[in-house]
C-alpha cells in the first residue's frame, strides 16, 4: 500500500480485517495525508480530526507501516512486485495498491495572482492552517476587513496545465467563506468564481445558507490580475461577467483556492508503469466505469485521488472498493499459482 | 338644586368627553371629500338615517353580528352596551318620579340613589311605580355584570370562549379597561351601602345593604363609595377618546356614514381615520388571520389598525398582509380593513412613480372576435389552464381570440394591492384599450384577481366580464359544450378574490356539481383560507408563505379528496409545490371531461342563444 | 511586498545578450520623438565602453507599424527583416540590436515562427533573393538596446557623475519604469525578469540608486497601441489608458519616469499634456507634471552629459525639476538655443501644466 | 503661471471608464434594500425572473441585473429602470431561491428615491 492517507488507511484496515498481510508505507512521519491540515471538512464543519482519528484507531496493530519512506521504483518481478524506497529500504508483495493521493497546485504558479509576491495573498491550504492556529491576520497582525477568495486557482486552465475540474475547491471555498464569518463577524467576503460547482449531498444548502445568513457575496468573474496599491491593499481586476462591465476591488487578503494535481510520484511510478494519463497525469484505471481500481498491469490497483479529484467520502468509498477488488483477484489468482 | 361634590368627576368628565367627541366629529366631517359630503348632505334627507339607526341598534347594542360569530363574547358585548344605555334611560324615568316637574341636573338619575332614599313598601314593593323601577334598574345591573363576569373569565382564559388569542391592550386601554371594569361594581357598593342604612334598595342592592350594614359601618361608608363611582366614571370617560373604547360613539357615526354610501377611497382619507377609531379591537379577526400561522401576528388586523391610530406604523406591519378579506368577513363592525391598508400603502409608496410609455408601441395582431379570452400573467405559468380554456373555447365553437398569447400588459391589480393607483391607471387604460378595439361582447379571464380589478376599476361599455368559472357554466348550461361527470371525488378551494372578493361561490360549484362528486371542506366559502401566494403580500418569504400554505392544504384535503379543485392560477400552482394531492383549475376538470357535440346539438344551442 | 518572491521569478527568465559588436537597427519614430537617445546610446557605447557599434544607413524601417496596423501583410514585413539581416550579414556582424521595441517584438516573432515553420523562412529568404538578390544569415543573438545598456549598467555606474538620488535628501529618487508591451509580454523567455516583473529597466535603477514603484497599473498599456492613437476616432481611448497609469502612480508620488520604447514616453509625455489641458490636472506636485524619459536619457544624465545635448528640451513635461533634485548644472538659458546659439524662440506655456524657468 | 492661450480645441476627450470601481462606488443603496429585504442574498443570477418578466417582454428590464447594479452600487439610471416593473409577481413565482422580488423591487425603487436624498 503506498501512501498512508485516507485512502491508504482505510484499504489497509480493510484488507486486514479481511486477513490480508498488509505492508503501508508512507513518506512523511505520520499518516493521514491532507486531511491533518484540514481544520474542519464540509459540509457540516465537522472537526478534521474527528475524521483522521477514525481512520488511524480503525488500523490493525498487524498492518505493517512504513512511514518517513518515499517510494522510488516499483518492479515486477515474476508477477510478483518489489517496491524500493529513496533510502534503499525494499519491500515485496503479491499486489500493490497506489493510493498516493494528490498535491496541491503551487499557487506561485499563477504569478499574476501574486502568490508569495504580495504579503497577504495565501493559499487555501494556508488558510486552513490559520484556522487550526485560531486566528486570522494580516502579515502586520491586524485583523482584514475585507477577504476575497478565488475559485480555480491551477484548475480548469491550460496556462496552468490542469485542464480539468478538481471539483472539491468550491465547496471548500464556501466553507471556509462561513468559517472566516464565523471567525470574523464583521469582515466582508467575496467570491470570485466562473461556476459554483456544488456537487454534493448538502453542498446547495451551505452555498443558500453563506448568502443568506453571512452575506458572503458571489461575483461571476475569474480573477485575472492582482496588484498591491500604496496601503497593502490587494487590488483585483475581474469581468464583472452578468453585468458585462470590468470589476476593479481592493481587498485586504486573498485566498486562492489551489486545485488538486497528480503528485510528482504518481507522475513518476505511473509513468515508468505506462498508466499515466497525458492530459490530467492521474492514473489510467483499467475501465473508468466497471473497474476504476485495477489498472492495466495484473496486481496494480489504484484508489483515491491519484485517478482524480475526490472529496473524502468518495476517498474512502473507493479504498473500499480498491480492497474488495484485490481480495477478488487472490481470490481466482490463490488457485492459480 | 340637588348636588354633591362628589358629581364633580363624572360630570367634569363627561364634559370633557362631550367637548372632545364633537371636536373631533366636527372635524372629520368637515375633511370629508367633496363626494363624501355631497352624500352626507343627501343621506340625512332621502331617508337612509332609518335603516341606519336600525343597525346602530342591532348592531352597536345588540351585537348581532357578534353573536353569530361568538355566542358568549356577544352576550358579554351585548350586556355592557344594550345594558349600559337600559340603566341611563331608565335611570332618568325613575328619576321623573322623585324630581316633581322639573329639569334634573344630569348627574340626578346617575345618583339618584343617593338623593333620594324612598324606603322598600315591601309586600307590594312591585306593584308600586317606585318599586318597579327599583326591581329593574337592580335587574339590569345585575344583567351588565354578569356581562363583567364574563369579561374578566375571557381576560384569564380566552380558550374558553374558543379565542385562540385575545388582545394584547395599550397603556390607555389598560386605563379605560380598568376604570370601565370598576364602574358597575362600584355603583353596585354605593347603591347597597345607601340602601344599608335607608333601605332604599331594590331586590340585590337592598339585601348587599343589609348584609353589609351587619358588619360594615355603612354609613360611613357610602358616601366614599359614591365618590369612588364617580372617579370611576370620570376616569372612563377622560381616557375613553384615546382608548380603544373610542369605537362607542364613532362606530355610530360610522354606521350612519357607511349607509349614506361613503366607502373608504383609495387614499387615507378623514373617512378612513374614522373607520379606524371605529375598531374596538375585540381580537375576533386576529383569530381567524392566517398571519398567525407565519408567527407575524403583529400584522394581524386589531394591531395594524392600532398602530394606524397611534401613526406608528412599521413597513413591515403594513406590508405584510395578504388583503385575503377573512379579517373582513368577520369583524362585528365591518371594517373595511382590506381598503384601509391598500391607502395605508399609497401613502407609504407615493414616492414611487412606476411609469409605462414603453406599452404605447404594443399593438398585438388585431383579434376582432365576440370573446376575448384574457389568461393574465399568472395564466401563463400553469400552461395547463391555458391549454384547457383553448380547447373548450374551441370545442364550443363560439368566435374567440386569445388576447394575451404574446405576452400580456398587467390587469393593474397587483399595483392596485401597493396602493400604486396611478401606474395601476395606465395600465388599465391600456388594457382598455385593446378590448374596446377588440369589439368583444364577453370578456373572459382565469385570473380572480385580473377578474376583480377588470370588473371593478374597468369601464368596459358593452362588454361582459366574467370569470371562466362563470362562462364555462354557461356554455354548459347553453349547451355549447357538453360534459360528463365522474365519480372522482373533489373539493372546491375558493379564491380570496373570486369568492369574497367578488362574491362568486355558486357557479363555480354548480358546474362542479356536473363534473365530480364535491366534498365540502371544514372552511369553504366566506370562510375559505388563502393559499398562501397571494401577491397582495408584499413581504413574507418563501418559508412564511410555505407554512400558511401547508396549514390550508391539511384543511382542504381532510377529507382526502381524489382532486383539489381551485380557479385560479396562482392558487394552483401555490398548491401544486405543496402536495402530492392532485391540484386541477376548474378548466382543466372541464376540458377533461368534455363530450363532443353533435352538430345538431349546436344548432339547437345556437337557436335557444 | 516580498521582495525576494520577485527575485525568484527573475531567476526564471535569465536572458543571454552578446557584449561586443553590434550591429545598431535604428527606430523610425524615436528619432523624431526623442531626438538625444539613439545618439546617446551609440555615444556610451563607443567612447565609453568603448564597444564595436556598426551603425548602417542602408537599414530601413522594419515595417511594424504597418504590420501592427494591418497595413503591412506579414510577408513583406518578413522580407525586409530578412534584407535588415543580410545587411548585418554582409557588414559581418552576428549581434542584432534593435532600437526599437516594437521591431524587437517583431523580430522575435519572426525568428520564433521561423524556428518553427522552417519553410516560412525558405519562402522569406526566396523573396529576398528574387527582390534584391542578397542572401542573410539568422543573428547569432538578437537584443534590444536597452538590455544592452542593463547588461552594462555597473560599467555605467562606475563611469556615473551623478546617481539617481535627491540631492537635498539624500534618499533615492521613486522611479517609476515602464516596458514597452512588445518586449516580453508576447515572448516571456525573451525578456530580461519575464512578463510580469521584467527586471531590464529595474537593474538600471537599481545600479544608478533608484528605487522602483510597483504601482497597481503598472502593467497596464501606456495608451500608444497603433490602432488606438493613428485613428483619431480611437485618440480618447489611447489617453484614458495613460489616465489610468498616472491615476494608479500617483500616491506613490514618483520622481521620475523611465521607458525603453518609442511610443511609451511619447505618450507618457504629451498626454500630461494633454490631460492638463482637457481637465486641468498634473500629476507632480505643485503643477509640475512627472518627467518622462527614455533609458539612454537617463544613462547619459547619469554620466554626466549636458541635458541640452540629450535633447531633452523636446520633453513636453519639463525635467529640470528633476535635474534640480539630482544636482545636474545646466544652463535654462540655452535651453532654446540652437547649436551655434541663436535663439529657436519659447514654445507658448501650457494653460496648466508649469513650464519651468524662462 | 497660467498662459493665456484659450481653451486647446483635441477633437476627441477621454474615454470615461467602463470599469466597476466596486470601493469607489456609494452602498447606501445597496445597505437600505438589504435591511429592508434580506432576501437579495439569496440571488444566484439565474434569469428564471428576467426571462418569465411581463415588462421584460417590451423592454430590455432585468430584475436579475437590477440586483446585481444595486449590490455593485451602480445605481445610475437604475430609477427609470426600475419604475418599468408592472410588478405581477410572475418573477415571485418563479424564483428557485425565493427571493422576495415584489418587495425587493419595491425596496429598491424606495431607497433610490429617499436614500438618495
Amino acid at each position: 500500500m503506498i501512501g498512508g492517507g485516507a485512502a491508504g488507511l482505510e484499504a489497509s484496515s480493510a484488507l486486514a480485517s479481511l486477513g490480508f498481510r498488509v505492508v503501508l508505507v508512507e513518506k512523511e512521519d505520520e499518516t493521514g495525508g491532507h486531511i491533518k491540515n484540514w481544520h474542519a471538512l464540509f459540509p457540516n464543519r465537522r472537526p478534521g480530526t474527528e475524521v483522521l482519528q477514525a481512520l488511524r484507531s480503525k488500523l490493525s496493530k498487524e498492518v505493517e507501516l512504513f512511514s518517513g519512506k518515499t517510494v522510488t521504483e516499483i518492479k515486477q518481478v515474476q508477477g510478483r512486485f518489489e517496491v524500493g524506497s529513496a533510502d534503499g529500504w525494499k519491500a515485496e508483495a503479491d499486489a500493490v495498491l497506489l493510493t498516493t493521493g494528490f498535491s496541491l497546485f503551487n499557487a506561485s504558479k499563477k504569478e499574476e495572482y501574486g502568490y508569495g509576491i504580495y504579503d497577504n495573498v495565501i493559499t487555501s491550504a494556508d488558510l486552513e492552517s490559520a484556522f487550526s492556529a485560531g486566528k486570522i491576520t494580516m502579515k502586520n497582525g491586524e485583523q482584514p476587513k475585507r477577504i476575497g477568495f478565488v475559485h480555480c486557482v491551477g484548475s480548469r486552465d491550460e496556462k496552468a496545465g490542469n485542464i480539468y475540474c478538481s471539483k472539491v475547491c468550491c465547496v471548500t471555498a464556501v466553507k471556509q467563506a462561513i468559517e472566516v464569518k464565523q471567525f470574523l463577524p464583521e469582515c466582508e467576503v467575496f467570491c470570485f468564481y466562473m461556476d459554483m460547482r456544488m456537487f454534493g449531498r448538502h453542498y446547495e444548502e451551505l452555498y443558500k445558507e453563506a448568502q443568506e445568513k453571512y452575506y458572503i457575496q458571489f461575483i461571476r468573474g475569474r480573477l485575472s490580475e492582482s496588484t498591491e496599491d500604496h496601503t497593502g491593499k490587494i487590488i483585483l481586476k475581474v469581468e464583472d461577467t452578468l453585468l458585462g462591465k470590468p470589476l476593479k476591488i481592493g481587498v485586504d487578503m486573498l485566498v486562492l483556492m489551489v486545485g488538486m494535481e497528480s503528485p510528482d510520484i504518481t507522475r513518476k511510478l505511473g509513468s515508468e508503469l505506462g498508466l499515466l494519463n497525458d492530459s490530467d497525469r492521474f492514473l489510467v484505471s483499467a475501465d473508468q466505469h466497471i473497474s476504476a481500481n485495477v489498472s492495466e498491469i495484473p496486481g496494480l490497483f489504484f484508489a483515491g485521488t491519484c485517478t482524480g479529484p475526490k472529496n473524502i467520502a468518495d476517498t474512502l468509498a473507493d479504498a473500499r472498493s480498491a480492497a474488495l477488488a484485490i481480495a477478488g483477484y487472490f481470490e481466482n489468482n490463490s488457485n492459480r499459482s | 338644586m340637588t348636588f354633591n361634590i362628589f358629581v364633580i368627576p363624572f360630570f367634569g368628565g363627561l364634559l370633557f368627553l362631550l367637548a372632545v367627541l364633537f371636536v373631533r366629529f366636527t372635524a372629520w366631517l368637515a375633511t370629508l371629500d367633496k363626494s363624501g359630503r355631497k352624500k352626507l348632505g343627501h343621506g340625512l334627507l332621502n331617508g337612509q338615517v332609518f335603516p341606519a339607526t336600525w343597525e346602530v341598534f342591532m348592531e352597536s347594542l345588540l351585537h348581532r353580528r357578534m353573536f353569530r360569530q361568538n355566542k358568549l363574547l356577544g352576550y358579554m358585548h351585548m350586556s355592557f352596551a344594550f345594558g349600559w344605555l337600559l340603566l341611563i334611560v331608565l335611570g332618568n324615568l325613575e328619576s321623573r318620579i322623585y324630581s316633581g316637574g322639573h329639569i334634573n341636573p344630569p348627574y340626578y338619575p346617575i345618583f339618584l340613589k343617593f338623593f333620594v332614599h324612598d324606603k322598600r313598601t315591601l309586600p307590594f314593593e312591585l306593584y308600586t311605580l317606585p318599586g318597579f323601577f327599583r326591581f329593574i334598574m337592580d335587574f339590569v345591573l345585575l344583567f351588565i355584570l354578569s356581562g363583567l363576569v364574563l369579561a374578566l373569565i375571557k381576560r384569564a382564559r380566552s380558550k374558553w370562549f374558543g379565542m385562540k388569542r385575545t388582545t394584547q391592550h395599550s397603556k390607555f386601554d389598560k386605563w379605560a379597561i380598568t376604570s370601565l371594569w370598576f364602574i358597575f361594581p362600584l355603583r353596585l357598593l354605593a347603591e347597597s351601602f345607601t340602601a344599608g342604612v335607608y333601605q332604599g334598595g331594590g331586590f340585590l342592592t337592598n339585601t348587599l345593604g343589609t348584609f353589609f350594614a351587619a358588619f360594615l359601618p355603612v354609613e360611613y361608608l357610602y358616601y366614599p363609595a359614591w365618590w369612588a363611582y364617580s372617579t370611576a366614571l370620570g376616569v372612563f370617560f377622560v381616557t375613553l377618546p384615546w382608548s380603544r373604547y373610542m369605537h362607542i360613539p364613532t362606530e355610530v357615526l360610522l354606521i350612519y356614514l357607511r349607509h349614506f354610501g361613503i366607502k373608504t377611497g383609495k387614499k387615507p382619507d378623514s373617512f378612513s381615520e374614522i373607520e379606524i377609531y371605529s375598531c374596538p379591537r375585540c381580537g375576533v379577526c386576529i383569530d381567524v388571520c392566517q398571519m398567525n400561522d407565519a408567527h407575524r401576528t403583529n400584522s394581524t388586523p386589531a394591531y395594524f389598525l392600532r398602530s394606524l391610530r397611534y401613526g406608528t406604523p412599521d413597513n413591515d406591519q403594513n406590508a405584510n398582509c395578504m388583503l385575503c378579506g377573512r379579517c373582513h368577513e368577520v369583524c362585528p363592525v365591518q371594517i373595511d380593513t382590506l381598503a384601509i391598508r391598500v391607502a395605508a400603502r399609497y401613502d407609504d409608496n407615493k414616492l414611487l412613480a412606476p411609469s409605462f410609455k414603453y406599452l404605447d408601441r404594443f399593438e398585438p395582431a388585431d383579434s376582432a372576435a365576440d370573446v376575448l379570452y384574457f389568461a393574465g400573467c399568472m395564466g401563463h405559468l400553469t400552461p395547463a389552464v391555458k391549454k384547457a380554456m383553448l380547447k373548450i373555447l374551441a370545442a364550443s365553437g363560439e368566435k374567440f381570440s386569445f388576447m394575451d398569447e404574446d405576452g400580456s400588459v398587467c390587469c393593474g391589480r397587483p399595483l392596485l394591492l401597493a396602493g400604486l393607483h396611478e401606474a395601476a391607471a395606465e395600465l388599465i387604460q391600456k388594457n382598455t384599450h385593446l378590448i374596446i378595439n377588440s369589439g368583444a361582447k364577453t370578456f373572459v379571464t382565469s385570473c380572480p384577481i385580473c377578474y376583480k380589478v377588470f370588473n371593478e376599476e374597468y369601464k368596459l361599455p358593452g362588454v361582459e366580464v366574467l370569470h371562466h368559472s362563470q362562462y364555462l357554466l354557461r356554455l354548459v348550461e347553453s349547451g355549447k359544450i357538453k360534459v360528463n361527470s365522474t365519480g372522482i371525488t373533489a373539493v372546491y378551494h375558493d379564491p380570496c378574490e373570486l369568492g369574497r372578493g367578488s362574491k362568486i361561490y355558486d357557479e363555480p360549484r354548480t358546474l362542479l356539481g356536473q363534473l365530480v362528486t364535491l366534498n365540502k371542506a371544514e372552511q369553504e366559502r366566506e370562510n375559505s383560507l388563502c393559499c398562501g401566494g397571494s401577491v397582495g403580500d408584499l413581504s413574507m418569504n418563501h418559508s412564511e408563505r410555505t407554512v400558511i400554505r401547508d396549514e390550508a392544504l391539511k384543511v382542504l384535503l381532510a377529507s382526502q379528496p381524489d382532486i383539489l379543485v381551485t380557479a385560479c392560477p396562482l392558487c394552483k400552482k401555490t398548491f401544486d409545490n405543496g402536495t402530492e394531492a392532485v391540484v386541477m383549475d376548474i378548466a382543466e376538470v372541464v376540458s377533461e371531461r368534455l363530450q363532443p357535440v353533435t352538430k345538431k346539438e349546436l344548432v339547437t344551442a345556437e337557436l335557444a342563444g | 511586498m516580498k521582495h525576494e518572491g520577485k527575485k525568484l521569478v527573475w531567476q526564471e527568465y535569465q536572458k543571454e545578450i552578446a557584449d561586443d559588436h553590434f550591429f545598431y537597427a535604428r527606430s523610425c519614430i524615436r528619432q523624431t520623438f526623442f531626438p538625444g537617445s539613439e545618439k546617446v546610446f551609440t555615444k556610451i557605447l563607443k567612447d565609453e565602453l568603448g564597444k564595436d557599434v556598426y551603425d548602417s544607413e542602408h537599414h530601413t524601417s522594419c515595417t511594424g507599424i504597418g504590420y501592427h496596423a494591418d497595413a503591412v501583410p506579414f510577408e513583406t514585413t518578413m522580407t525586409v527583416v530578412a534584407r535588415q539581416f543580410a545587411l548585418m550579414t554582409e557588414a559581418g556582424y552576428e549581434n542584432y540590436a534593435a532600437s526599437c521595441i516594437t521591431s524587437f517584438g517583431l523580430y522575435t516573432e519572426i525568428l520564433e515562427t521561423w524556428h518553427h515553420f522552417p519553410e516560412v523562412e525558405a519562402k522569406a529568404r526566396e523573396f529576398l533573393f528574387k527582390a534584391t538578390g542578397r542572401e542573410f544569415k539568422i543573428p547569432k543573438n538578437l537584443a534590444h538596446a536597452s538590455d544592452i545598456i542593463y547588461k552594462f549598467r555597473h560599467e555605467i555606474a562606475e563611469k556615473a557623475k551623478y546617481r539617481l538620488v535627491d540631492k537635498n535628501t539624500g534618499k533615492p529618487l521613486r522611479v517609476v519604469e515602464h516596458i514597452g508591451c512588445h518586449y516580453s509580454k508576447m515572448f516571456p523567455h525573451k525578456g530580461v525578469g519575464g512578463a510580469e516583473y521584467p527586471y531590464v529597466l529595474t537593474g538600471m535603477i537599481e545600479a544608478w540608486g533608484g528605487e522602483v514603484i510597483d504601482y497597481p497599473e503598472r502593467r497596464h498599456c501606456c495608451g500608444f497601441g497603433f490602432r488606438q492613437y493613428i485613428v483619431q476616432a480611437n485618440r480618447g481611448y489611447s489617453i484614458a489608458c495613460s489616465k489610468k497609469k498616472f491615476d494608479s502612480m500617483e500616491p506613490y508620488e514618483p520622481d521620475m519616469i523611465i521607458t525603453n520604447c518609442p511610443g511609451c514616453p511619447m505618450f507618457l509625455d504629451r498626454w500630461q499634456y494633454a490631460l492638463s489641458e482637457m481637465e486641468g490636472k498634473t500629476y507632480g506636485k505643485n503643477g509640475n507634471g512627472i518627467p518622462v524619459f527614455t533609458y539612454e536619457e537617463v544613462a547619459g544624465l547619469v554620466l554626466g552629459y549636458d541635458p541640452w545635448e540629450i535633447g531633452l528640451q523636446v520633453h513636453q513635461v519639463p525635467a529640470e525639476p528633476l535635474l534640480d533634485k539630482i544636482g545636474i548644472e545646466y544652463d535654462p538659458g540655452s535651453k532654446f538655443k540652437g547649436p551655434n546659439g541663436e535663439d529657436l524662440g519659447h514654445p507658448e506655456a501650457p494653460s496648466y501644466l508649469k513650464f519651468y524657468k524662462e | 503661471m497660467a498662459g493665456t492661450v484659450e481653451k486647446v480645441r483635441f477633437g476627441f476627450s477621454v474615454n470615461k471608464d467602463r470599469q466597476i470601481d466596486y470601493d469607489a462606488n456609494l452602498k447606501d443603496i445597496a445597505d437600505i434594500v438589504l435591511k429592508a429585504e434580506p432576501t437579495i442574498n439569496l440571488c444566484i443570477s439565474c434569469g428564471t425572473c428576467a426571462s418569465t418578466c411581463t415588462a421584460g417582454q417590451f423592454t430590455d428590464f432585468s430584475l436579475r441585473k437590477m440586483i446585481l447594479l444595486v449590490r455593485r452600487g451602480e445605481t445610475k439610471g437604475l430609477e427609470n429602470e426600475i419604475s418599468k416593473c408592472m410588478l405581477c409577481g410572475k418573477c415571485q413565482l418563479a424564483c428557485p431561491r425565493g427571493v422576495s422580488t415584489r418587495n425587493l423591487i419595491l425596496q429598491i425603487h424606495k431607497a433610490l428615491k429617499t436614500g438618495a436624498l
